[in-house]
């Protein structure tokens, strides 16, 4: 049985394949978090945190948290060999100055055009931005993991954003839960899909054009504990 | 030269209302909640404060906050597990809010203890939080200028000072203390081991102690996410 | 992951003609005599340099740049103990020579190294070092918009290292060489001990590794000053 | 028998006597260096080197120098306790941020504005000027130290300075071999001159208008070793 859409882990997998050995990597808040579990053996990616630590591990065991270790979304992490503290202006120095590999983030939308919409879902409430504008600039490559569809169905992968943009032409690659797609040129490629979608059904649910440049590959994950 | 401070009342006694008050810290790392507290007790009115976020729970900045102290609160992230009283505060219009990026938020600190009154930066080019700003091109990009941001004090929490002020920090509790030091006229630390001169190894230092004008041993701070666990309130 | 590379020579043959290098130190301190010295032996042309000084003696910069190696020079301060090798070079036409104040020659790198293009300094306003430069005004006070400053390679000496790259230095051999690593694609790094990951304590590493790309052990490193007073040239 | 004019030592005893303790300082290069051997006892300044040391000591003996503890004029130096080591950047941080109480300088050349020539004599030679033109801007005071006239007898304080500038307007205070001058309001105000020096005389080494406001106190410093 295939499966109809990828889950959360198996998007964050996918995303895990793309990450170089010796790669530094920022992961946004929440479930990009979860890309660091699905590193392949053999490669170490040293990840990087806003509020000054380069190469955390994984959270510490309950009870055992120290709440000066955290990473940014507050969560205890710990350390592995090599890690550095620094303060945060040179933190956002190594966001803004170049010297991430790769960023990845969550999204409400991304246009074609590498638009990203993360940040606000409109004027009501409570405004928070944290490090996301500044990520989404800097960093070498700028990467989205996400469901292909909003809760109600609608799509997320757009022509245009409609929600307010975290950055402008920033996105280069979007993995979803049914497709892995470039951003170039102002048009998404699709570079993967599920093997049970068709490219009309896909497209059906994708709010701006697919472009098809190349094969076309199977986007293959193997089945994950939830 | 000694800038030892006897006590957190007489620490925070500069600090009188409206003055604008950078306070270390992200989330509860780094946070100084004995200084705010002892803020708190004193009572003042019209704050301006900057933080990254803005209080979690009811003790440290959420308790000033809380209290009635903060006119307006310069942040990147105004979220929280427990941020019911900023929010409250914040949807009836009783506080006000300057939202920056966070990488932002920490170059304009540092831009202004560092004498840089303004500077140019990608980050919210296009955005709704670059409305209103110069932009430039350079090499053909463009970018947001933004503007330094100093403040009359800052409150932060350090690991050992020395009565010179040179400063380190427990892990990432680093954060914004370097640099609210370097950009508040008065910077006020509170440090869990005060040490003498020499204490603190040179290539140790992480702030120098040009940059901190008064430091008051606080041994075995609170925490604040200790705190929030433990449901406390502050007063 | 391992930044490590075995010889001086392998650590250096990416630096090619016309290549932009960043080079550490202030006079002698800190001055990567041995990366220098590597680079002198595989025969460059038409670097261009930036250093706070423009060599001394005949070692190191001044022997790089007397071996004909340097095209252009940015610094704040080409006056040394025994300048001659520039000196006579500069009169004569052979080099040239961008002359930056030397506050503003470290901010500028720092912003290359962190992502800002442009920024504001009362540094140098109304003298000739400003002319041609653009103008503004903030809250009534005048500045001098200066512009980022990159290169393709640095060339530092550190005291630690370990394989990631993490840094410390001693003591004022520290000066340009974090900021240095952090403009140039390519930081080519001389430590005095080489260790594993973890042989420095997160709170010690004065560079994170992530501005490091090579790391090369030279254990007893050369003193500039030492090499001169005792007459030395190279090659 | 009274000095015809104070030796460069007493000219920097008289600038250290203005040195209030717990004073962070940076002494130019040379001349101004001296200042720092004449602090009032039970004075502590704490002193700033453009290359990343706060609070350093004199000189060590020779045979005893490490070629990484030196200053900005090259010299080595001495750690006193409470000292610390920073980057580049961090320093000219702390001159440009305003964070030194005082900065003590050379001088060409110094006008009645505040304008400072101190970093080239013209266009031949090899122009270097180091971190003198960010040393003029942060510090809350800049001072000068001089000689009153030029080695041919040329004021060194004049209307208008004539040697490419250092600064604009950043000189308050001047301290010469002849007396002490505040500029306030682009004006010399004479605050001490040496008891055998008449006001005629001093005005007539000097190229722009002394003015008086209030007392004009009598420039007393010791007989010092040369």
């Amino acid at each position: 049985m295939t499966a109809e859409k990828l889950s959360n882990a198996q998007i964050a997998w996918r995303a895990a394949q793309d990450i170089v050995d010796g790669a530094y990597v920022n992961l946004g808040i929440g479930f990009p978090e979860m890309v660091a579990q699905y590193q392949p053996p053999g490669r170490q990616a040293i990840f990087h945190t806003e509020n000054g630590i380069l190469d955390f591990g994984p959270a510490p065991k309950p009870g055992a948290e120290d709440w000066d270790l955290i990473n940014a979304g507050k969560k205890a992490v710990t350390l592995k060999p090599g890690s550095a503290f620094f303060d945060h202006a040179t933190s956002f120095a190594m966001v803004r100055g170049g010297h991430l590999d790769v960023a990845i983030l969550g999204a409400y939308q991304v246009a074609q055009s590498g638009d990203l919409a993360n940040w606000s879902t409109g004027p009501k409430g409570v405004p928070a931005v944290g490090g996301a504008m500044d990520l989404v600039h800097g960093a070498k490559r700028v990467a989205v993991i996400t469901e292909h569809v909003t809760k109600d169905g609608k799509p997320k992968l757009v022509e245009r954003c409609t929600l307010p943009l975290t950055g402008v032409g920033c996105v280069t690659r979007v993995y979803t839960s049914l497709a892995v797609i470039d951003i170039d040129g102002g048009k998404f490629v699709l570079r993967e899909k599920l093997a049970n979608m068709t490219l009309d059904a896909l497209q059906a649910l994708t709010g701006a054009k697919l472009h098809i440049d190349g094969a076309v590959g199977e986007l293959k994950v193997p089945s994950l504990a939830a | 030269m000694n800038k030892t401070i006897a006590s957190l009342a007489d620490a925070v006694s500069v600090i009188g209302d409206g003055a604008s008050v950078m306070i270390g810290g992200f989330g509860g790392s780094g946070s100084p909640i004995e200084l705010i507290h002892a803020l708190i007790d004193k009572g003042v009115k019209g704050l301006t404060v900057v933080n990254n976020n803005a209080g979690n729970g009811h003790v440290g900045l959420a308790a000033l906050i809380e209290a009635g102290c903060v006119a307006k609160l310069i942040c990147s992230f105004p979220r929280s597990a427990d941020p019911v009283v900023f929010t409250e505060r914040y949807l009836a219009g009783k506080i006000e809010l300057e939202l920056v990026p966070q990488g932002t938020l920490a170059e304009r600190i540092r831009a202004g203890g560092a004498g840089i009154p303004a500077f140019y930066t990608p980050t919210s080019y296009g955005t709704d939080l670059a409305k209103g700003k110069p932009v430039a091109e350079f090499d053909g990009r463009s970018y947001v200028q933004e503007r330094w941001l100093k403040a009359d004090f800052a409150l932060v929490k350090a690991e050992i000072g020395d009565t010179h002020g040179n400063l380190t920090y427990r892990a990432a509790a680093r954060n914004f203390g370097p640099l609210m030091c370097m950009a508040s006229s008065t910077a006020i630390v509170q440090v869990s081991k005060l040490v003498e001169p020499g204490g603190i190894a040179p290539e140790s230092v992480i702030t120098p102690g040009i940059f901190v004008q008064k430091v008051v041993e606080v041994p075995n701070p609170a925490q604040e996410e200790d705190l929030n666990r433990a449901g406390a309130r502050y007063p």
